[in-house]
């Protein structure tokens, strides 16, 4: 069993209102110095030892990611 | 992970081994009950009681799920229903949910819920799972959901919490509703600082069947078979029930582990609305003898009920229940509160046949167990009997408390205060003013900015929805059949006087449902209170149920359902005491409604029904310039009521009405503003010559209505009026040139700025 | 011959009862399809309505796109067949691959659902031709996700080959501006509906098909898009 | 100027209709293998240098994730 993490998130160039919102309301509560907020889908996945890094690319480009609008990125961490 | 659990043996409480050591400790207070009522359970089973069983009474008999404290009170509803009343009531008090024939073969079923506490804890998931709550009860009743309404009360409008809370629980109402497919057709937004620490958020769902296909709650018919489906069953919501865990288990992992379990649901509407589609398929294949919803008290409610609704006995097999979490013992899946189950009673012929409706929506559902005549319910796990108890004594026969009743001692002061000495606007300067900032009043202005996030047009069938006095729904696209719903509470009159207070929210929903159109037929409620063991709350209680009730007897309406939440309260100190009154009508063809906007017919006249009277105890004004409260509520009349209802009614039938809204919070100058708004037309009012101004424009009395009748009308529905001793202004003329109210000698305003005024506030504050 | 028209319901899918009303409306024969059926029923043009497909839960129409009777919507489209995708439904055509771009979150981050005004920039679609050019429309609008993005290359294509067919009226009504956006979503360019470049496929986040009664919408105007298929499919 | 990560999970006994969702649809796609998966939440901040751990730490159990329904780890990225 292996764990699996893929991070989708919003391309540079489309526009993240939610994580601008998050931007927005820092200084409100009272914490500065964050200069930028991105947000996107954190995904675990726990998946069988044959599954290999082709199928796991596969899964998050046809499937967990939009590529029309999200870049994403797939590693393998230690259970 | 799997359904199948690995035995637990002798780790598990069984009844041979609760029989066996009488004198083992139980955390029976932690669970919330008191001495004797442990005794009495000790009594009814003749042993201590398992864990399992431990845990089925506690929840069981909780306030919450008991009504321990409000029973000895909710008996009066009944007993002042008169056969009359009850005569198109097809299922009462007791039921999922009130059902009432509406005609043509059609049943409508509708009820409100609370889920104020999990809201304040988690506003997007607490509102959320309360809307599926209500939504699966009303699916209980055998009907498709139709469409749902959300009283809500909050804090001050500007206090930092409410920030948290307001949007939260808006986005998770219209997250849920909106996923589910039901339209929001209406509700209410309240901010008062009483309900700083406990907003409410009551949900209301409306769903209609045909009337043979009233599905009640029974589990009839020895050898049937219990079927579980729908989600799979986890540690949502055992925070208490956890210490058993952590008692049996001392040190161990999962008891030690899971003290801290929040009691938080989250709430999966796409379940939600496969189950519901699912469970109309089967209701339309003849599938299902009877039907259950896991709420509050999942499994242990289900069971206990379905099995005293019928034949008597049931026998369950626990380790067949589809778990989510590992190592969950019988008392955690007894009491988890797992969203989005459904507990249905099936012929042993049939159950294959379920199963294939099950798959078809990719819904999971097992047998769990059977119907039996034991007169027990008998839940076993891996082959040991964990409960064996009466149903009855579990569902039915809790206890029940005479809880002391006291009037506050400082109520007299509180009606002794009244409105009279507070500084009155007088110059047509001072009351343009007031009108502006009356309007841009938390309270008072535009809800736009909550509604909008609620989708009031799925299904398609939506006639009338914010803003509107009432919501409507077609129900017969051939007949053009319908209902209206509104539900209303003003918790300042309440706090006033409890009993006329009740009769007022009564009044308000009653003439809300009239004035579209719609005959009022039926009545709903959810009574929010503080803690039942102030005698002075429990005051406020006895008070509203009995005003209630006699005003439904009045109004000949029979209340066929409803909800207590008790407990509310920040310390000592109680809400505003909110019984929430919800009424539904009928209207044999949503084509003749009438929408509250004016200048659908060039010309038409503006005329006020009713009495205007120096009334402002409670009222809007007194709270937004003068931040009082105190004094009188405004006098009831529930004859007058009834009477406005009939002529709004016959002239929506004859066709003499082109548009009325009825006046609440806010009296005449609020009416016009958002008849005048909703039309997008302006009109010149000119009051009577011999009135206060003030008083006209603003005081709260009830039993009025403004209506907008054509000009080619006015005559005969003037003439009705007098005809049927009803009292009519006629107070100005809409004017489609005009883009102002014009209030002659008074004030002249144009619409874009009332828009700006009515509209600006609840963005400024939320977004 | 009445057109048969088709009308997908996926676990989740909301507002097919209202697209086959929709289509009843015009006297066509609505055809229901089910999600996990790779068959059409020999229907002459498609509808994909909106809801919710399995939640919405990872992205609008990421997981129903995959569904088998998607894949003969697909096929069929590619040889002409007329597909209409509203809300959900235009999600799922742009995941699918039939319309280009994809449908984000609101820029106001909330679910929004009010009356919206529509320029129709294109009457030479199939779903379109009942309208006059220009012509300006009142019908629902209701999403969590509706805000249209796509790479400035697509967008300029879309433009250039005028198959942008719904714009969001934003002009004048300061109503539409209280959430501090230019739009009700943050829609480049205001779209609401855009064309395959044969203008057969048609996608848009407002709901014609709540629009085809006064009583229960805000006007009739959603008519024309389900008169104009059917136009186009007894002529064929 | 560094870059911040901040992963935000529903916890684990808390029901995540998302994750599951996306576990039910792969064997659909073709895609088997994948035991379980859970979705979250991803954000990336960039944040002044004289933002201290403390302070990151504040504002995701404040802020980013709600501390009664789910889990979160922050962790400094290399820009
Ligand atoms: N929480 C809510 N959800 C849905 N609709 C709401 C909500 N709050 C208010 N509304 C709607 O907004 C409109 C105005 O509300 P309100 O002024 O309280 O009505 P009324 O005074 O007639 O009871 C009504 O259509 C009401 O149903
Ligand atoms: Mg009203």
């Amino acid at each position: 069993m292996a764990r699996v993490v893929v991070d989708v998130m919003p391309k540079q160039e489309i526009l993240d209102p939610q994580g601008q919102a998050v931007a927005r309301a820092l200084p409100r509560l009272g914490f500065d110095g964050v200069t930028s907020v991105r947000q996107g889908k954190h995904f675990e996945l726990e998946v069988d030892d044959d599954v290999d890094d082709a199928t796991l690319a596969k899964i998050a480009e046809t499937f967990l990611a939009n590529p029309v609008i999200e870049d994403w990125v797939v590693r393998r961490v230690d259970a | 992970m799997t359904s199948t659990q690995p035995a637990l043996g002798g780790r598990i409480d069984t009844v041979e081994h609760a029989a066996a050591t009488p004198d083992h400790p139980q955390p029976y207070r932690e669970l919330g009950l008191k001495d004797d009522e442990y005794a009495r359970i000790r009594d009814i089973l003749g042993r201590r009681p398992t864990d399992a069983e431990l845990a089925m009474y506690s929840v069981m008999w909780s306030e919450h799920c008991s009504y321990k404290s409000s029973k000895a009170h909710l008996r009066y509803f009944g007993e002042t229903t008169t056969d009359e009343m009850r005569a198109k009531m097809l299922a009462g008090i007791g039921e999922n949910a009130g059902v009432v024939d509406i005609g043509d073969g059609w049943a409508v079923t509708f009820k409100v819920e609370s889920h104020n506490h999990p809201s304040y804890v988690e506003p997007h998931q607490g509102a959320a799972t309360g809307v599926g709550g209500i939504v699966r009860d009303i699916l209980a009743m055998g009907a498709r959901p139709l469409a749902v309404l959300d009283p809500l009360r909050f804090g001050p409008a500007d206090a930092p919490d409410t920030k948290r809370v307001l949007p939260g629980v808006v986005a998770g109402i219209g997250g849920y509703g909106n996923c589910l497919g039901l339209p929001n057709i209406g509700g209410e937004v309240v901010f008062d600082p009483s309900y700083a620490g406990n907003p409410l958020v009551n949900a209301l769902c409306v769903g209609a069947m045909r009337v043979e296909d009233l599905h009640l709650a029974h589990a009839s018919g020895v050898g049937n078979k219990v079927m579980l489906f729908g989600a799979r069953t986890g540690l949502d919501g055992i925070g208490g029930v956890s210490v058993l865990a952590s008692e049996t288990f001392a040190g161990d992992e999962a008891g030690g582990g899971r003290k801290k379990l929040p009691s938080v649901q989250v709430g999966d509407p796409f379940t939600e609305k496969v189950l519901i589609e699912c469970c109309l398929e089967l209701f339309r294949s003849g599938l299902v003898v009877g039907i259950q919803d896991l709420g509050g008290a999942g499994l242990s409610c289900a069971t206990s009920e379905l099995a005293s609704a019928g034949e008597g006995g049931m026998r369950v097999e626990l380790d067949r229940v589809p778990l989510r979490a590992e190592g969950m013992t019988p008392a955690e899946i007894l009491s988890s509160e797992s969203q989005e189950r459904m507990c249905a009673v099936v012929r042993p012929d049939d159950v294959e046949a379920f199963l294939r409706v099950c798959a078809k929506w990719d819904v999971i559902a097992v047998e769990i167990g059977e119907v039996t005549d034991t007169g027990r319910l008998q839940v076993h796990w891996h082959g040991e009997t964990v409960v064996d108890v009466p149903p009855r004594t579990v569902a039915h026969e809790g206890p029940v408390y005479e809880r002391p009743v006291e009037r506050p001692a400082d109520q007299d002061a509180l009606v002794a205060d009244g409105p009279e000495r507070l500084a009155r606007p007088s110059t047509p300067g001072e009351l343009r003013e007031t009108l502006l900032r009356m309007v841009a009043s938390p309270n008072l202005a535009s809800r736009r900015w909550v509604t909008e996030q609620y989708d009031r047009y799925v299904r398609g069938n939506t006639v009338l929805a914010q803003p509107a006095d009432s919501g409507m729904v077609r129900i017969d696209e051939e007949t053009g059949r319908g209902v209206a719903v509104a539900t209303d509470c003003n918790g300042r009159y309440v706090k006033l006087d409890p009993y006329q207070g009740a009769q007022l929210a009564l009044a308000e929903a009653y003439r809300n449902v009239a004035v579209t159109g719609a005959v009022p037929l039926a009545v709903t409620n959810c009574l929010n209170f503080g803690s039942p063991e102030d005698p002075g709350v429990m005051w406020q209680f006895q008070q509203a149920v009995r005003g209630l009730a006699d005003g439904c007897r009045e109004l000949g309406i029979p209340v066929t359902g409803g909800n207590v939440s008790f407990y509310n309260q920040t310390g000592g100190t109680a809400i505003l005491p909110t019984p929430v009154v919800g009424v539904l009508g009928v209207i044999d063809d949503v084509r003749r409604r009438v929408p509250a906007g004016i200048g659908a017919e060039a010309g038409e006249t503006l005329l006020l029904l009713g009495d205007t009277r120096d009334e402002f105890g409670g009222s809007e004004w007194a709270h937004v310039v003068h931040g009082h409260l105190g004094g009188r509520p405004p006098a009831v009349d529930l004859a007058r009521e009834k009477l406005l209802a009939e002529v709004l009614v016959a002239g929506s039938r004859d066709g003499m009405v082109s548009a009325a809204h009825d006046l609440s919070e806010g009296g005449l100058a609020q009416a016009l503003v958002e008849a005048a708004l909703a039309g997008q037309t302006g009109c010149r009012v000119v009051l009577p010559a011999d009135v206060d101004p003030f008083v006209w424009l603003f005081a709260e009395s009830a039993g009025r209505a403004l209506v907008a009748i054509p000009r080619s009308e006015e005559l005969r529905f003037t003439d009705m009026c007098s005809a049927r001793g009803l009292p009519w202004t006629r107070i100005g003329v809409v004017d489609p040139a005009s883009k102002a109210l014009e209030i002659q000698d008074v004030a002249t305003v144009d619409l874009a700025e009332l828009r700006a005024a009515w509209e600006g506030t609840l963005p400024a504050l939320f977004d | 011959m009445t057109a048969r028209i088709g009308v997908i319901t996926f676990p989740g899918t909301l507002d097919d009862i209202d697209a086959a009303r929709a289509v009843r409306s015009v006297d066509a024969e609505p055809v229901a399809l089910w999600h996990a059926d790779a068959d059409l029923r020999g229907v002459d043009a498609v509808i994909v309505p909106g809801g919710f497909s399995y939640g919405d839960y990872l992205r609008a129409g990421a997981i129903a796109r995959f569904a088998p009777v998607m894949t003969e919507v697909v096929r069929a489209a590619r040889r002409g067949m007329p597909v209409l995708g509203i809300c959900n439904g235009f999600q799922i055509l742009c995941e699918s691959g039939l319309l280009p771009g994809a449908l984000v979150r609101n820029a106001g981050l909330h679910f929004v659902c009010r009356d919206q005004w529509l320029r129709v920039e294109n009457n030479e679609t199939v779903w379109t031709t009942r309208y006059d050019a220009g012509a300006e429309i009142l019908v629902p609008l209701k999403n969590m996700e509706g805000r249209y993005v796509a790479d400035p290359a697509t967008l300029d294509e879309l433009e250039g080959e005028g198959r942008v067919v719904f714009r969001y009226l934003v002009d004048g009504d300061a109503s539409q501006r209280y959430l501090g956006i230019d739009s009700p979503n943050g829609a480049l360019n205001h779209i609401a509906g855009i064309a395959d470049a044969r203008g057969r496929v048609v996608g848009l986040m407002p709901h014609p098909e709540h629009a085809i009664d006064a009583l229960t919408g805000p006007s009739d105007d959603g008519l024309g898009m389900f008169l104009s298929v059917l136009d186009a499919l007894v002529a064929a």
